[in-house]
């Protein structure tokens, strides 16, 4: 017989004003084994804690049932409430009266019903609950920081800071990101670079960060506290390691390749590296642009390279990384809106896009800073169009955030740089950040033109070729324009990296509707992700502008020190067992578990279960035909149970 | 039509030998129960023995049935008929016992008959393959009928009917059940021990003889025969109250293969459906 | 011998007499099923089953069914409570049983009260029923499982009926065996009355059927019994007589004389029955101890058990074999199984 | 009155489970004749529990797992799939409706998908009226 205690949250009016609380409590009353029932405004606060931890002792329970929020929000809450009093976590059960119940109905009635079907079926199922006991485990404190934009850089700069080793894995030869791609940053308009080149050079200098540029993550296995790595190291074809920067490779390379850096609107040599600020300064082989590559002779890089640093043998190489902790910033990409034919992206040579404007305004860029159009001149006038492809149900429905801001920045340093008349196609302006109200009233002052419209379709003018005509709906005068610009700027939709999905996978991240990674609570645990120890910083989970993406990576940083400042750490309890008895031998479990936890003894003719490796999907208990298996804390019992609780009413 | 006399004594001649070689340490074979119409699974393990063996027209009993209960790594020697050799193969994918230690007599047959009706053993209770998938020595000529047919299409009558129609039929065969276990029992596949239904925790249906309590157990046998079952027809024959099990295995099988386009037991090297799964399985197969 | 009575009525005329029968009580006769003939309650006296050899499932379901609830209880809503079920009794007539299985009720009367412990249950439905036995039919041939004889029964013994009935062409003689048999053919008023050479035919019938011969052999009750304790551990030969058994429970639960039962808690909601029901030595976890210890864990143990227990056990504590030789799990076992061999195998060790 | 079915959900606990208290968060409304039972994953369920809510008295059973693909652990989903097909066959063969039991496949950020299939499936099955098939009898 147990002794089971049921607590009834009414989380303020949250819960109350479509459960009947006290009904709850009194129905709680009338069930088998239920000692004590009562309920509470807000269990989660502290007299509520101390109301169950006095009952507890009261009545010596062995059972404790909070009906409250989702137990993704509060069961680890109740969970040490319980256990300071001595009793084991896992004998606590939650019962969802809020986010599936209360806030799902407007009918009291409904409500209460489905409540007391819930707990009835929490009380079967709380009867044979088993205490479990945690598994402890010793934690890796090294972390493996993925994506060397600002996110990672300061991340991992952090993290380095403390003591700890960081392996900072970047696709590009080079770290920085997109944030290095920039000119000027919103609102303050300070240099972009002149923020961000200090801190990656301390990235270069910090004895405790290993940077791996031009790497890739090929494989993630492992589990909190004790990740393994794979990581990719993709062949530059220059020895970085007898490398001396001295770059006199890139002067005589006769090989032409693009500049992804300069987004296109420049060439690049075949080896190089992708900026002159670039960390690491040592250069990278495009096989795609090289000529020895190509054409199986010049190998000029390797005359003149007096360190003999060039190796057109090297290979792709593989290394093996442990740590305790993960942070994803693999930020993001700009919407391609070549597909949006109405707005001629890649047909129109006046249409850019806002990477490229970037560059057009960065000393080191294309145009060493000046802004001109593809044939050279001045554009007089320039319109620049808001939410391509976001902010819209065909294309992309979020907000991308930042574009409002960008824009601004843009048409300030367009009035800066040239005598143009600047126009803004806008939806709405959204300027919801320390100082960008008063960054939007400059604009407006400074001559810039707003037209709340969105822009509807660039052609070509007819009267005057070479010249756009930007077709649009003055929303606010109800008239349709036609406005004759030089220069278009889109703004396209931030959507997530293009291989966001295998990244997904690999690290068994969950994502939103619109392909960014999803966050383990939106409010509550904004950098966790449903994989325990691995975290997310930055764009990759969602549109941001650089202060919010640094304080996130922040965030992060401090949610992994939580995991490898100690040397060991708890893991769930709730991991599968083979009662020997029973196992028939099939070894169905062996077949279908994806983390090789369970194995076949031969000897005694029975499967066994490695607990390190399970990770308590439970996958096997439904696949052993005997029941042998006990997927603890789920087992076949209590599921039936609960089954039979919840059918009752 | 098999010759069995001729099969009975190349089935004497192959054990005789094996057993004398030693190179197997059991023949599973029949002899005569109490009498020759009554056969029973027999294993010899002297070469003395061999006397005993019968085959006739009556030697339904699945002998793969009997392999698991041999510790592992004896060696074997089982005569198969189709059925059997399927569900050898079963078993040697669910790595029962390995290839290596079984010595596979094959033995093709036709117009096998059933004991207790004297009805002729055919596709429609059973998967009416003829010849053995896999054998070492073949006792016997292959034997071809020339078209091959369906071990399905008795079941068209039961998939036409109308479901409270189907429910009503079957609700009636399963409470005539007196879970005697023999179905499980004689299942070349229901090796498990203890079966789910003798579990206490959890009990997964009440052990009483009543109607809820035996759909619970059919229904869940079906669900672990699931590709797996190889239609020998065996838990039907051995049924005392008759239930039809055979066109519920059968059921569950035709549609094992239509949605994983794989029937159980024929190829060694096949994956285990149920334990397996392919990427481009198409959720269609859950409307 | 004081003249008993025996009376006689036309074949077709028995639904008259099941009618009857079914107004004073509960009529319990053969009837036809898909797989066979089995004993079961008659709604309607045109499903009596007469032309049957012998039922699948033997009548000791009679008085010893497959579930019988005990106890019906519900946990704690409103409260606790429990109450005994009532078994509700109406007096009830087994009709159409074959002698063997006649012979079956005595032996299992030892086992359910003759060793002083008596099961309620048993004693009550025995008590409120009247047996009318009926022989086998002597023009037919016997079945080549039965050996009924072996254990000392012929194929139209009266002994242990109330009233037994005999066929004669299109008739059949009904004769009152006990007091109670003859009582209640004095109250079935479409009885005729059977004259000498019914007389006559019923007597001859009875010694004839003692010539009608089933499988023989010459079994001695202490001899055989003491054989079985002497090869208890003899492994060859239970080995060899288990290699083919599937450990099923089928033969336990046709036959007439086995009575292994498991008492289970059966709850569903809270509200759960106390209930009795078969259990078989065949199965596995007949055994199976709560520690998780299994003593009989090879099939060769549990059917050890089984053939020692009706040949050897039974008669060091009952002085009887339990076994009647009706041939049944011979017939029922999936894979032809035959006790007989396996009896007159132990003989010749 | 109207049927009002009871309808036993099991949902996995990356996915599904955080997709209905997703509904919850942004307020969705749906009926309420869903009790939810939270597995680690849909590959948790062993078909058996179907067939026992059904004795039980469901109405309808609904499991939710991650899309294939998506699973928590790799490829549990992917085995569920083939797990839970057959068992729908066997509810087929056995005479009940198989309508009655539907899997979807709902992520943690389809909370609106969540509410429409609950109150889809709800009104389905209130069409199919009460289950009795399986439904032990004599059990309230």
């Amino acid at each position: 017989m147990s002794r089971i205690g049921v607590f009834v949250c009414h989380c303020g009016l949250n819960i109350a004003k479509t459960v009947r609380v006290s009904e709850l409590v009194e129905f709680a009353r009338t069930l088998p084994d239920v000692v004590v029932a009562e309920e509470y405004k807000f269990m989660c606060s502290t007299p509520g804690q101390e109301l169950i931890q006095n009952d507890i002792k009261k009545y010596k329970l062995d059972r404790v049932i909070v009906a409250a929020c989702s137990p993704l929000m509060h069961e680890k809450t109740f969970r040490k409430v319980i256990a300071a009093t001595g009793l084991n976590q896992y004998l606590l059960t939650i019962v969802n009266v809020r986010e599936q119940t209360s806030w799902v109905t407007s009918d009291i009635e409904v409500g209460t019903a489905k409540g007391k079907a819930l707990i009835n079926g929490a009380v079967y199922r709380a009867r044979l609950l088993s205490p479990l006991v945690s598994r402890v485990i010793d934690v890796n404190p090294d972390i493996v920081v993925v994506g060397g934009g600002i996110a990672g850089i300061q991340a991992a700069l952090e993290l380095a800071d403390t003591g700890k080793q960081v392996y900072l894995v970047e696709k590009s030869p080079t770290i920085g990101g997109h944030m290095a791609q920039f000119d000027k940053t919103f609102p303050t308009l300070d240099c972009s670079a002149c923020i961000l080149t200090p801190k990656m050079d301390a990235v270069l200098q910090h004895k405790n960060i290993k940077m791996m540029t031009y790497c890739e993550v090929t494989e993630v296995k492992g589990y909190v506290g004790n990740f393994d790595i794979i990581v990719k190291q993709k062949a530059r074809y220059v020895d970085h390691d007898k490398c001396n920067a001295c770059l006199a490779c890139t002067e005589k390379c006769p090989g032409k390749g693009v500049s992804e850096w300069d987004e296109g609107l420049a060439k690049k040599k075949a080896i190089s590296i992708p900026f002159p600020q670039a960390v690491p300064q040592k250069p990278v082989i495009d096989r795609d642009s090289c000529t020895f590559f190509l054409k199986g002779k010049c190998r000029l890089c390797e005359k003149v390279c007096e360190q003999k640093a060039i190796d057109f043998e090297q290979q792709d190489t593989f290394v093996n990384i442990k740590a305790g902790a993960i942070i994803v910033a693999t930020g993001y990409d700009l919407m391609d809106t070549k597909p949006l034919v109405q707005y001629g992206y890649g047909k129109l040579p006046g249409v850019y896009s806002a990477l490229e404007v970037e560059r057009l305004f960065n000393s080191a860029g294309p145009t060493g800073g000046k802004v001109t159009l593809r044939d050279g001149s001045e554009p007089k006038s320039i319109a620049i169009l808001h939410c391509i492809g976001s902010r819209d149900k065909n294309n992309h429905e979020h907000c991308s955030r930042v574009c409002c801001m960008y824009s601004l920045k843009f048409a300030h340093l367009f009035k800066e740089k040239t005598s143009a008349d600047v126009y803004q196609f806008y939806i709405d302006m959204r300027a919801a950040g320390k100082g960008y109200e008063e960054f939007y009233n400059r604009i407006i002052e400074e001559d810039v033109k707003f037209i709340r419209g969105k822009g509807a379709r660039i052609t070509e003018s007819k009267e005057e070729p070479g010249r756009l005509v930007v077709e649009a709906e003055d929303t606010i005068t109800t008239k349709f324009i036609n406005l004759p610009v030089d220069m278009v700027v889109l703004s396209p939709a931030i959507v997530p990296r293009a291989d966001a999905k295998d990244v997904q996978r690999m690290f068994n991240l969950s994502s939103d509707k619109h392909g960014f990674f999803m966050e383990r609570h939106p409010k509550l645990a904004p950098l966790s992700t449903m994989t325990e120890g691995v975290f997310i910083a930055g764009v990759c989970q969602g549109p941001k502008d650089i202060p919010d993406t640094v304080a996130q990576a922040l965030g992060a940083a401090a949610e992994v020190l939580t995991i490898v400042s100690k040397d060991k750490m708890e893991l769930e309890a709730t991991t599968a067992i083979v009662n020997p008895a029973v196992c028939c031998g099939c070894q169905n479990c062996v077949r279908v578990c994806p983390y090789g936890a369970p194995s076949f003894n031969e000897q005694k003719n029975v499967c066994e279960i490695n607990e390190a490796l399970c990770k308590g999907c439970g996958q096997c208990a439904a696949a052993c035909p005997t029941s042998a298996i006990i997927a603890r804390h789920f087992t076949n019992e209590q599921v039936l149970a609960e089954i039979e609780g919840l059918m009752e009413y | 039509m098999t010759n069995f006399k001729q099969i009975e004594e190349n089935l004497k001649k192959e054990a005789k030998k094996l057993l004398e070689a030693g190179s197997v340490a059991v023949v599973l074979a029949y002899t005569k129960g109490a009498d020759e119409k009554h056969p029973q699974p027999f294993a010899a393990k002297k070469a003395d023995d061999v006397a005993n063996i019968i085959f006739n027209e009556y030697c339904n009993h699945n002998l793969a049935r009997y392999i698991v209960r041999y510790a592992p790594g004896t060696k074997i020697a089982v005569a198969v008929k189709a059925a059997d050799s399927r569900a050898v193969v079963v078993l040697i994918q669910e790595e029962k016992i390995k290839r290596e230690n079984l010595i596979l007599l094959g033995i093709p047959v036709s117009g096998m008959k059933n004991q207790k009706t004297g009805e002729i053993i055919d596709e429609k209770t059973t998967g009416g393959l003829t010849n053995p998938v896999v054998y070492d020595v073949l006792l016997g000529e292959e034997i071809h009928t020339g078209k091959p047919v369906s071990p399905y299409t008795v079941l068209e009558q039961y998939e036409k009917m109308d479901k409270d129609a189907r429910f009503a039929f079957w609700k009636a065969q399963f409470d005539k059940c007196i879970r005697c276990y023999a179905c499980r029992k004689a299942c070349p596949m229901c090796y498990c021990d203890p079966c789910f239904i003798d579990q206490t925790k959890p009990r997964w249906a009440d052990k009483s003889p009543q109607s809820h309590g035996n759909l619970m157990y059919h229904l869940t046998r079906f669900q672990h025969l699931a590709g797996r079952c190889i239609d020998c027809g065996e838990c039907t024959r051995a049924c005392p109250v008759d239930i039809p099990l055979y066109l519920f295995h059968k059921k569950v099988a035709k549609d094992c293969e239509e949605m994983f386009k794989q029937a159980a037991g024929m190829k060694i090297e096949d994956k285990l459906v149920m334990v397996d799964f392919r990427v481009e399985d198409s959720d269609k197969i859950l409307e | 011998m004081a003249a008993s009575v025996l009376k006689k009525v036309v074949i077709e005329k028995i639904n008259e007499v099941a009618a009857v029968l079914m107004q004073k009580g509960t009529l319990i006769a053969p009837v036809k099923e898909e797989a066979g003939a089995n004993f079961r309650e008659i709604k309607d006296p045109k499903d009596i089953y007469l032309d049957y050899y012998n039922s699948i499932l033997s009548p000791k379901m009679v008085f010893f069914p497959q579930m019988e609830d005990f106890v019906k209880y519900q946990l704690a809503k409103p409260k606790a409570d429990a109450k005994i079920v009532e078994m509700n009794l109406k007096p009830a007539f087994l009709f159409g049983v074959r002698p063997c299985d006649v012979k079956s009720f005595e032996i299992l009367d030892k086992h359910f009260y003759a060793s002083g412990i008596i099961d309620t249950y048993w004693k009550a439905r025995r008590d409120n029923t009247t047996i009318i036995g009926y022989a086998f039919d002597l023009d037919k041939p016997v079945d080549s499982a039965d050996f009924y004889n072996t254990l000392g029964i012929g194929a139209a013994d009266p002994e242990g009926s109330d009233i037994f009935i005999v066929k004669k062409d299109k008739e059949l003689l009904l004769k009152g065996i006990t007091k109670k048999g003859e009582a209640l053919l004095g109250e079935l008023s479409m009885l005729e009355k059977a004259d000498a050479k019914d007389e006559k035919y019923f007597t001859d019938y009875v010694k004839k059927g003692k010539e009608k011969k089933t499988r023989f052999m010459k079994v001695d009750d202490k001899a055989v019994a003491k054989k079985y304790e002497d090869i208890f551990e003899n492994n060859e030969y239970w080995t060899k007589m288990s290699d083919a058994c599937l450990s099923c429970g089928v033969c336990t639960f046709v036959c007439p004389t086995c009575y292994c039962f498991d008492i289970c808690d059966e709850t569903i909601f809270g509200k759960g029955t106390r209930r009795r029901i078969w259990d078989a030595c065949m199965f596995t976890d007949f055994t199976l101890e709560t520690s998780g210890h299994n003593p009989r864990t090879k099939v060769s143990q549990r059917l050890r058990q089984k053939v020692c227990h009706k040949y050897s056990f039974s008669v060091r504590k009952y002085d009887v074999i339990s076994c009647v030789g009706c041939g049944r799990c011979t017939r029922s076992c999936p894979v032809n199984i035959d006790i007989y061999s396996m009896v007159e195998e132990a003989t010749k060790l | 009155m109207e049927f009002e079915p009871k309808i036993l959900g099991i949902a996995c606990n990356w996915c599904t489970y955080t997709g209905a208290d997703l509904a919850g968060t942004t307020r969705l409304k749906y009926p309420q004749n869903l009790r939810v039972v939270r597995v680690m994953c849909s590959s948790r369920i062993n078909p058996s529990f179907i067939f026992r809510a059904f004795q039980l008295g469901a109405d309808g059973v609904l499991v939710g797992g991650c899309h294939p693909g998506d699973c928590h652990y790799n490829t549990g989903n992917l085995y569920a799939r083939r797990r839970l097909a057959v068992t729908k066959k066997i509810l087929d063969f056995a005479g009940l409706e198989p309508s009655r039991f539907r899997v979807e496949w709902i992520s943690a950020s389809e909370g609106n998908k969540f509410a429409e299939v609950v109150k889809e499936f709800t009104e389905h099955v209130q069409i199919l009226g009460p289950q009795t098939k399986f439904k032990i009898a004599g059990v309230s």
